[in-house]
């Protein structure tokens, strides 16, 4: 079981805190975790493909598309920081 | 050493505590953010008064965060005793919003392991600002110039 | 705004006045140094313990230096308060000795504006520290450092 | 009238606090006020003219060998600061 989280900004754009989902596959990486998230909703989750305004942590550590969620028990998807 | 709440925090305790701490320190370096009344907005302009700000973050990774950035820090510079405190939910304007302060032998440590924290906060600890104006609430764009600030340390 | 005296001085205090007379400042950057215990000879091996400074200035010229530095900054970054403080006589191991705030809209400007002042205060303000150890005195000798610390702003 | 100011090591190496003195011409510079001033002194005064060890101020602003002391109404001499 892979828990989801949507912060800030995205949250609000799609609506959604997070969710928890069983992976087709134990070794996706990121980008395939996106596919996978995309498959039959709104236009409006394709932001996640924009790694500009999207930024992704795996086990709270900041990782990028390529990163293997192997093992992870958590992943983050959230725009840029923007504390301090 | 790291901090990250919803209550306001004292300066002069702080610094009495990093003060306490550090054996021999010759240099306190600190730093605090504050919420600007005309913020984003104003620099284009418009200055529309910020009422509050909201500060999301991601509970959990925030310290993780800010402890890799601590610990980076003291892997490069003589840092005797750190102090990290970020404030989280509904801030007023010209409330504090951060506070960052290191005790180190000499004051070139002290300044440069102080802006490398503030720099890697800004862009690499999970924290999100909404600022409320008027009836209207809007995210706050990260900046360019923030992630060209922390990339000067690479 | 600048104050050559005997008397310690209070963070808490100098950070509140600051933060009271910056409109709209997003940032407050400090720098507050202290007499370490191990002074220059500690750096080379030797470790004798010191118990007290003598700070001995030149009135007149301090207040006056101090103001033309605080002027450049003000020339180069956008400095909405600042505060300098300089104590001269005699100050025990652990005392404070000098206090720089800088507040400013943003944290670059505050932490470049502190870290100049302090940069030039070294070497450009007329103040000499003589240390005692046991019962031995002596003068502190200046830092090539301090001068190259000086020289990057040029 | 000229105050001269000496400070810090370089007091105790003279010996002096300072002293009042007519300059013999108005337009001097500071290199001619040192000559003048270790005109029949000890062998210690003629470390004024190791500008690596003694900085000079004229009015309370530093100075150089080469600046004129016309009108100047103080002249300091002083080690290297190690104040901050």
């Amino acid at each position: 079981m892979l828990k989801v989280h949507y912060f800030a900004a995205l949250r609000e754009t799609l609506g959604s805190t997070g969710e928890e989902l069983n992976l087709p596959r134990a070794d996706m990486t990121v980008a395939q975790l996106i596919e996978h998230l995309l498959e039959g909703r709104a236009e409006s989750w394709a932001i996640l493909n924009d790694s500009s305004q999207v930024l992704v942590a795996v086990d709270q550590t900041i990782a990028d598309r390529t990163t293997s969620l192997a093992g992870a028990a958590e992943v983050a998807f959230f725009p840029p920081m923007t504390g301090g | 050493m790291i901090s990250v709440q919803e209550a306001d925090f004292d300066i002069g305790a702080l610094y009495e505590s990093l003060r306490a701490e550090a054996d021999n320190a010759g240099a306190i370096a600190t730093f605090t953010g504050l919420v600007r009344e005309f913020y984003e907005a104003s620099d284009k302009g418009a200055k529309p008064s910020v009422q509050s700000l909201f500060l999301e973050h991601y509970p959990g990774m925030t310290e993780k965060a800010l402890s890799d950035i601590v610990a980076q820090a003291q892997a490069r510079w003589d840092v005797l005793a750190c102090r990290v405190v970020h404030r989280v939910g509904e801030l007023q304007a010209k409330e504090q919003i951060v506070y960052v302060g290191v005790a180190s032998t000499h004051r070139a440590d002290a300044f440069a392991a102080a802006e490398f924290i503030m720099d890697y906060l800004k862009t690499r600890a999970p924290f999100w600002k909404k600022q409320a104006a008027g009836d209207k609430t809007q995210w706050i764009e990260s900046r360019e110039s923030d992630e060209l600030a922390r990339k000067r340390w690479e």
